[in-house]
């Protein structure tokens, strides 16, 4: 009898990264029901060739490098799709087709792959689109949002992401539950943002746009891109919101959403490399930072620093 | 009260390693051919952190030599084949049990922590002082020994304790349960201890066994608290209970406190009152087999005779496991014996292997919510991955307790643990080979075992 | 040392961009249009060469300790030289070149050479060095300025004749800061590629 | 690194002695250069006058009262633009203003009632090659001709002007020089 | 004119808006060379932070205050860069003898910042934009901050880019453009929305 | 203002900003000297920069300031190779000669040949398989093919091929000896190309042992022993071991070999 031998434990939770992408695109699905409805079938068609783009970029780069080919992990049906949902509907079919190229082929796999990439993949291509083609992607409308109500439908949405911050903060709430996704980011997100808002006296209604929460829900909490520790993530939801409304308060909130979680994206591995929790986690702010910057002096030049005094 | 069988067969052979513990190999007191009787020791050696190794059974040495140990490695052993005699060497209990009497007593009876540290250097460190002696029974509740009623198994565990205490010279001892043990809670609970009725603390936020014992104006307590999952959980158990803080490279001995577990405090109650050495234990057989229980077996039995004891085999067995599903060690043969240090057994089928091919980390930080101590274990890991077991030591992985949590959480299905341990190795062995021949000033890896408050 | 290899590792080993990674930011200034590149890589050659020569030829005058200012000094000379003289006598082209004369002086290149090879070399071989190194510049500058251009404008051009025109949406992205750094990386990408894999292959 | 006081001074020497003769060397070229430079200067601006107000022949410089040179020039602050029978058709300028990387001197000229651009030139600038330089080129350029004062910003903001994409703020610092002169004269004028 | 540009802008302008390293391009060689590592950036941070307002004081005297008195206007270039490699070679002595091991990490780099676009750069533009005196230090400094903030920024991503794994081909260089590229991206337009 | 002024007071500008900043200089220079041995900077300038560490020295530096105080060997670089060793030893002023270049040899022919004990699942590397266990191995000399080697090789010089074993290939390899301390068997050896014949295997157990678990150990049968006429193959423990001095590659041996494991490259 042969048995298996491997290191503890021998019993596992039974919870895949395939898992979770999947259980992200169907949270997503009810939002693209909606904005079929609302726009048409371009709709679908914009889905349809990002999502087509992304795999077909995914299987040519990694039959290229002689990797194994992942489409069925559902990585790159989620980016295609949310690059969908964040271009306008009426633009031509390749700019979806090229921005997801450029998310799969540059923000994903040039920089390594799954996990190993750092700014988020969907972000990129939608800043390479807007700075490449500005004028053809801007949204024919932004949203106006006044009324309570228009939580479940915004009318004035220009993006398939902006339909419905109900649906995306109810599809954003299950993930949590089900430990999908983080939920420290997307709190200390809405309550930087909610709070900035009231001090700069924006309309609250402005920051639960559907395009905020779901850059919030679906883009920040990338994991990749992402702080790892617990204090970090907190940092980092508050530096996300900050970000976003420093720009939505001078521009619009749905620029601003991306720009604004780019930007954090380049300050995330920063906040991950200063929030490392210390020996058994308890350890004040200062004391962590007398040690940080103890631990940063060489042992010899700490000495010599105290014998020139 | 959970029963305990006792396995009658006799195996076919009996693996008796020479090495049950962490130190020195004992060197053999019998060569092949020698009869042996129960209880007789076989195994002895002068180094103080070895503990001596005793015969389980009566029969014939039939070789000494190297043989697979239940923790992977190969050790030397005697292999003897049981007559049918249960001719016993003489049993006397302890009369004299003074301090410096019991040490030897525990030694000369081969009594070991499960997790592998000889007792009576535990108690009786070198160059270091013990002022507390806790005994562990969040884990290992049931399973020390064989006991007949859950009284019995509170006030043995008292009296364990004391002796214990007294061995260690500490003033004050605990015993500690796991607060959803009810029933071990309610047998100590109203005990009385010379002369004062105990109650079960539960420590909470900064109520440690400090508090305790000023508030309970006693110098032996019982406390509760919850149950910490990992095989290097000293540390911690001694953070979490005293909330003296152990530096790295250092155990809960350098900051005073020594920990026991209830299948050490078994044994010396026997060795004492019975005059029995450590040759019988307790296991635990789970997972698939026909009958799962709790089994009082000989040291040195073979996995095998264990599990058909338990009715055997059911259907295809994947994987073997010494010591739980959680944090044990899966052997690659059913021909490993029990050892002092075997808390249990668990079988699993072949389709419940988990097989899942690893991919890169997410950095979805689930393993670093779930850390017991405040790790971040993806980060670790990929260090570890590197190579760069420096920056590894310098995130503490030297405080992982190998609970194994984040390895059953990856949904990247990295071996995490696996890789945090190949990375503590190293830096153990990188520790050795520094400080032999590096001058202090370089040193900087610093072993401050400063401890305390 | 044979003249021609000097020269030839000046273009490929030894390559500014590529091989040294020296003079990156005026690489990435200008090359917005392949005009621009062919401008900076002429005035960094000129510099280049003249301060070969100059430093070649006093690299024994020259105190160890205050090597750097001096070498600095002297490239600042030609610089300021270049930038007179062609401002006066030649407006057309210092309209075309003169935003990036400043910018020799602190080329990484020049003063990279400078350290490297005149300090050591004689003024034979410094002048094929800086010919090599001036050739590999012009090189690397033209390709990425062609693409920036190519995928930026939609078109090449050189000095006002049109090269090629292709039927695409500029991206402008190509143009924007970005872009230069995009292009940049994925050639040194190609080249490193390339090289590893000549290396596999016992090159 | 120095052994003795005398290599010090020797160190010193060369670099003292460096150091003179570069800049004796720039002094030299700097010389005739710059004589050269003021000629072409000088041709610049009569033509650039000439290209953006096509309709005078005569430009009357006004002087401001700050001294600018060691001949006792005066700052011209502007000049009035006069067809050939002596009429004033507008007014013509050159301002400096700062650009993404550093001074844009635009040319400019504006007809007599302010009321529109007739053409704007730029004398010299040092913007992004590629990006802002293409405020030198013509399809920016002439965007001002004949443009409203009133239409005078970006078309983003509701102007006339389209911005030169990814360079929004040399465009923006072009306007801005138009429209802050304008307000100049105008003062200077009423 | 550049008078009536307020600090708060020049000091936007210096951080952000007009960045040296990623929308600039000035100061790459340390860029990609000393980001390896939090702790050299910071360094070279901090040395370039020093240099660049010492240089923009000292070259805003030497400028006003000999040159253009004596009509030597045409020695800006030269006079500037020999106080810029005087002051690099002071920090250089300075970081050797304190921080000998900051001065090995960031090796061959520390006598780049002499060449070091950035500075020089901050000089030229200083003069270019005839900034009076504080608005030249507000502006050597804040661009010195935008330098360090850059710098940060890289090193801490590529400091974790290195517990990921880069395809071979990217290793190195490669990968440093591309997050510049990306840092680029998020720079590029967001900062110039704000009104100042 | 005439040509001469002009060219007098830049010169005299100039000049004197030198001569400020000259002294300065000098200044500090005396104030933060710092005590450093030209020599070691000459050898720094020399040696390759990568900071491999393949000398067993923090760094470059390191190794530099080592070999200067005679605390290093001369050729303690193998990335720079012989160019390098020779330089030095023009700086030091010490005579070196050529050597040829060494490549790690792999002294295992089990790999798939050889029967596996369990069936493994966990992290790819050998040192963790041996932690886990005695090694999957039914031989405990025996190569793994778990990669620690490959992972220890900074310059992707090792591969690990079809046959679960791994090779080396000598257009990258430095011989630096990082996978030979990784390799937890220590299967690794250096030989140079010069050196034809090779035992390929490493075991010390007995002939029925290695037979249990191996078509290709050696089983130290002696018969190579017996009839090489060099008298250069020799058995001890069991393992065949070839005298590189006295081997004239005549290539008997490998074809009287039982186990064919004996290699002639």
């Amino acid at each position: 009898m042969t048995f298996t031998i491997s290191a503890p434990p021998h019993k596992k939770e039974n919870i895949t990264f395939k898992k979770i992408m999947w259980a992200k695109v169907l949270a997503l699905m009810p939002v693209v029901l909606l904005s079929v409805y609302l726009f048409g079938l371009p709709a679908i068609g914009l889905v349809a060739a990002s999502i087509f783009a992304a795999i077909a970029t995914e299987a040519a780069i990694q039959k290229a490098f002689g990797q194994k080919i992942t489409i069925a992990d559902g990585h790159a049906v989620l980016i295609g799709l949310m690059v969908a949902m964040i271009i306008p509907p009426e633009v031509p079919l390749w700019i979806p087709m090229i921005g997801t190229v450029f998310a799969v082929g540059i923000g994903k796999h040039a920089f390594g792959g799954i996990g190993s990439y750092v700014f988020n993949p969907v972000l990129a291509a939608w800043l390479f689109l807007s700075l490449a083609w500005g004028s053809i992607m801007a949204p024919a409308s932004y949203p106006q949002t006044s009324a309570l109500f228009e939580l479940v439908l915004e009318n004035g949405a220009g993006v398939m992401a902006g339909v419905s911050p109900l649906f995306i903060l109810l599809a954003g709430a299950v993930l949590i539950f089900r430990r999908y996704i983080e939920w420290r980011i997307p709190v200390a997100f809405f309550v930087t943002t909610v709070l900035l808002a009231f001090l700069l006296g924006d309309s609250l209604s402005y920051v639960v746009l559907g395009v905020v929460v779901f850059g919030v829900l679906f883009i920040a909490t990338d994991t990749s891109t992402s702080p790892t520790t617990k204090n970090g993530r907190v940092i980092y939801g508050i530096v996300c919101g900050v970000l976003v409304v420093v720009y939505g308060h001078f521009a619009n909130y749905v620029d601003g959403t991306f720009y604004g979680l780019f930007l954090a994206n380049c300050v995330a591995s920063l906040i991950d490399n200063n929030t490392l929790p210390a020996s058994y986690g308890t350890e004040t702010f200062l004391q962590r930072k007398y040690r940080s910057i103890v631990s940063k002096v060489p042992f010899k030049d700490r000495l010599e620093v105290f014998l020139d005094d | 009260m959970t029963n305990v069988y006792v396995m009658e067969k006799i195996p076919e052979k009996i693996i008796i390693p020479l090495k049950q513990h962490d130190g020195c190999l004992c060197t053999p007191l019998v060569s092949k051919g020698d009869m042996v009787s129960m209880g007789q020791k076989i195994g002895d050696c002068d180094c103080y952190d070895s503990a001596s190794v005793h015969s389980s059974v009566c029969g014939e040495v039939i070789s000494i030599e190297e043989a697979a140990n239940p923790n992977g490695t190969k050790v030397n052993s005697v292999i003897i084949q049981p007559t049918e005699d249960v001719e016993c060497v003489d049993l006397t209990p302890v009369k004299d049990v003074s301090a410096s009497k019991l040490v030897d007593v525990i030694k000369g009876a081969g009594i070991v922590e499960h997790y592998g540290t000889p007792t009576h250097k535990v108690l009786r460190p070198e160059g270091k002082q013990i002022d507390t002696v806790l005994i562990n029974a969040t884990s290992s509740e049931w399973i020390g020994g064989h006991y007949d009623t859950s009284a019995q198994y509170a006030s043995q565990m008292i009296d364990a304790l004391k002796l214990l205490m007294k061995a260690a010279g500490a003033s004050k001892g605990a015993v500690v349960l796991r607060n959803d043990d009810l029933e071990s809670i309610n047998a100590f609970d109203h005990l009385r201890v010379d002369g004062k009725l105990l109650t079960v603390a539960p420590l909470m936020g900064k109520r440690k066994l400090s508090y305790y014992f000023k508030d309970m104006g006693s110098d032996i307590i019982v406390v509760s608290q919850e149950r910490i999952y990992g095989q290097k959980i000293l540390d911690l158990l001694t953070y979490n209970l005293t909330g003296r803080r152990v530096s790295f490279c250092c155990d809960p001995t350098d900051v005073g406190v020594a920990i026991c577990g209830v299948k050490s405090a078994k044994a010396l109650y026997d060795a004492v009152h019975e005059g029995r050495p450590y040759i019988e234990t307790v296991v635990s057989v789970s997972g698939k087999v026909n009958s799962p229980k709790k089994i009082l077996v000989k040291i040195g039995t073979p996995f095998k005779d264990v599990i058909d004891a338990c009715g055997g085999y059911m259907g295809e067995t994947g994987k073997l496991i010494a010591n739980g599903a959680v944090t044990g060690v899966a052997q690659y043969t059913d021909d490993v014996p029990v050892t002092k240090m075997t808390t249990s057994i668990t079988v699993l089928s072949a389709d419940e292997v988990i097989r899942d091919v690893s991919i890169d980390c997410t950095h979805c930080a689930r393993c670093a919510d779930v850390c017991p101590v405040d790790l971040i274990p993806s980060r670790i890991t990929a260090f570890a991955d590197q190579g760069r077991f420096d920056e590894c030591r310098q995130m503490n992985i030297l405080n992982c307790v190998e609970c194994g949590r984040c390895s059953a959480v990856c949904p990247s299905k990295i071996h995490l643990l696996q890789l945090i341990r190949y990375a503590k190795n190293s830096i153990e062995n990188a520790y050795e080979d520094l400080s032999s021949k590096e001058s202090p000033a370089n040193l900087k890896l610093g072993c401050g075992c400063s401890g305390g408050n | 040392m044979d003249p021609l290899s000097e020269f030839i590792r000046g273009i490929t080993k030894d390559n500014p961009i590529f091989g040294l990674v020296l003079g990156l930011c005026p690489t990435l200034a200008v090359t917005t249009s392949i005009d621009n590149a062919i401008g900076m890589s002429a005035g960094t050659a000129f510099v280049l060469i003249c301060s070969n020569l100059m430093i070649s030829g006093l690299r024994k005058q020259i105190p160890a300790s205050v090597r750097l200012p001096i070498f600095i000094l002297i490239i600042a000379t030609f610089v300021s030289i270049v930038k007179m003289v062609m401002e006066a006598y030649f407006p057309p082209m210092y309209a075309a070149l003169g935003v990036f004369i400043p910018l020799i002086v602190v080329n990484c290149i020049i003063i990279g050479r400078a350290e490297a090879y005149a300090n050591k070399n004689n003024m034979f071989y410094s002048l094929i060095d800086a010919l090599g190194s001036s050739a590999g510049f012009l090189l690397v500058l033209v390709l990425i300025g062609g693409i920036r251009e190519l995928l930026g404008t939609g078109g090449l051009a050189i000095f006002g004749t049109q090269l090629v025109s292709i039927p695409i949406n500029p991206i402008t992205f190509m143009i924007l800061s970005p872009g230069a750094f995009l292009t940049i990386g994925i050639l040194m990408a190609i080249v490193n590629h390339r090289r590893a894999k000549k290396l596999a292959r016992g090159g | 690194m120095t052994d003795s006081n005398k290599d010090i001074v020797i160190i010193i020497g060369k670099l003292v002695l460096i150091s003179v003769i570069a800049s004796a060397l720039l002094a030299v070229t700097f010389v005739p250069t710059n004589e050269q430079l003021k000629k072409n200067y000088a041709e610049a601006r009569t033509s650039t006058l000439a290209e953006i107000m096509p309709s005078a022949a005569e430009f009357e410089a006004i002087y401001g009262d700050t001294v600018i040179n060691d001949e006792g020039d005066k700052e011209i602050l502007y000049y009035r633009a006069k067809d050939s029978s002596g009429n004033l058709v507008g007014y013509a300028f050159f301002r400096k203003q700062v650009g993404a990387q550093g001074m844009i001197e635009v040319a400019g000229g504006v007809d007599s009632s302010f009321n529109a651009i007739t053409g704007i030139g730029i004398m010299a600038h040092t913007e992004t090659p590629g990006l802002g330089s293409k405020i030198a080129d013509d399809p920016f350029k002439s965007q001002f001709t004949d443009v409203k004062v009133a239409d005078l910003s970006l078309s983003k903001s509701g102007g006339a002007i389209d911005s030169i994409t990814g360079a929004t703020i040399s465009s923006q610092a072009v306007i801005d020089a138009l429209n802050e002169q304008v307000g100049d004269i105008k003062m200077a004028e009423a | 004119m550049a008078a009536d540009v307020s600090l708060f802008q020049i000091f936007m302008d210096g951080v952000f808006i007009k960045n040296f390293l990623i929308i600039q391009f000035l100061g790459l060689c340390s860029f990609v060379g000393v980001t390896k590592d939090t702790k050299s950036a910071a360094g070279m941070s901090g040395a370039v932070i020093f240099v660049m307002t010492l240089a923009a004081t000292v070259s805003f005297l030497i400028y006003n205050f000999v040159l253009v008195p004596l009509k030597l206007e045409f020695l800006d270039l030269i006079s500037f860069i020999v106080v810029i490699a005087a002051l690099v070679q002071l920090v250089e002595f300075v970081v050797r003898k304190n921080v000998p091991s900051l001065y090995r990490s960031l090796g061959i780099y520390l006598p780049l910042i002499t060449t070091n676009c950035a500075v020089l750069g901050v000089v030229l533009l200083n003069v270019l934009n005839e900034y009076s005196f504080i608005q030249s230090v507000v502006f050597g400094v804040s661009a010195g901050i935008g330098y360090a903030l850059v710098m940060l920024m890289m090193s801490g991503i590529r400091e974790r880019t290195t517990l990921v794994n880069v395809p071979s081909s990217m290793r190195g260089l490669p990968h440093a453009f591309l997050i510049a590229t990306m840092l680029s991206m998020a720079f590029v337009n967001y900062f110039g929305v704000i009104p100042l | 203002m005439s040509l001469t002024t002009l060219i007098i007071q830049a010169m005299a500008t100039l000049g004197g900003l030198g001569l400020v900043i000259g002294i300065m200089l000098i200044v500090a220079s005396k104030l933060f000297k710092v005590e450093t041995n030209p020599l070691v900077e000459e050898v720094v300038e020399i040696l390759p920069g990568a900071n491999c560490g393949a000398c067993g020295y923090a760094g470059c530096a390191d190794f530099a300031e080592k070999v200067v105080a005679e605390d290093a060997p001369l050729d303690g670089c193998p990335v720079g190779g012989f160019d390098t060793t020779k330089e030095i030893g023009v700086i030091i002023g010490q005579e070196v000669s050529e050597s040829e270049k060494e490549y790690p040899y792999v002294r295992c022919g089990g790999g798939i040949r050889c029967v596996d004990r369990f069936d493994y699942v966990g992290i790819e590397d050998c040192t963790a398989v041996i932690m886990l266990s005695d090694g999957e191995k039914g031989c405990n000399y025996g190569c793994m093919g778990r990669g620690t080697c490959v992972r220890a090789c900074p310059f992707d010089a090792i591969f690990i091929g079809e046959d679960r074993l791994p090779s080396v290939n000598k257009n990258l390899c430095t011989s630096c000896g990082l996978c030979l301390e990784a390799c937890p068997n220590d299967i690794l050896m250096f030989a140079k190309d010069s050196e034809q014949v090779h035992v390929q295997c490493n075991s010390h157990d007995k002939g029925k042992t290695v037979k249990a678990v191996c078509e290709v150990g050696c089983i130290g049968c002696k018969i190579c022993e017996k009839n090489c006429p060099e008298d250069a193959i020799k058995v001890t423990k069991f393992l065949a071991e070839v005298d590189q001095d006295k081997c004239t590659a005549c290539g008997i041996c490998v074809e009287k070999c039982p186990q064919n494991c004996i290699e002639m490259r």
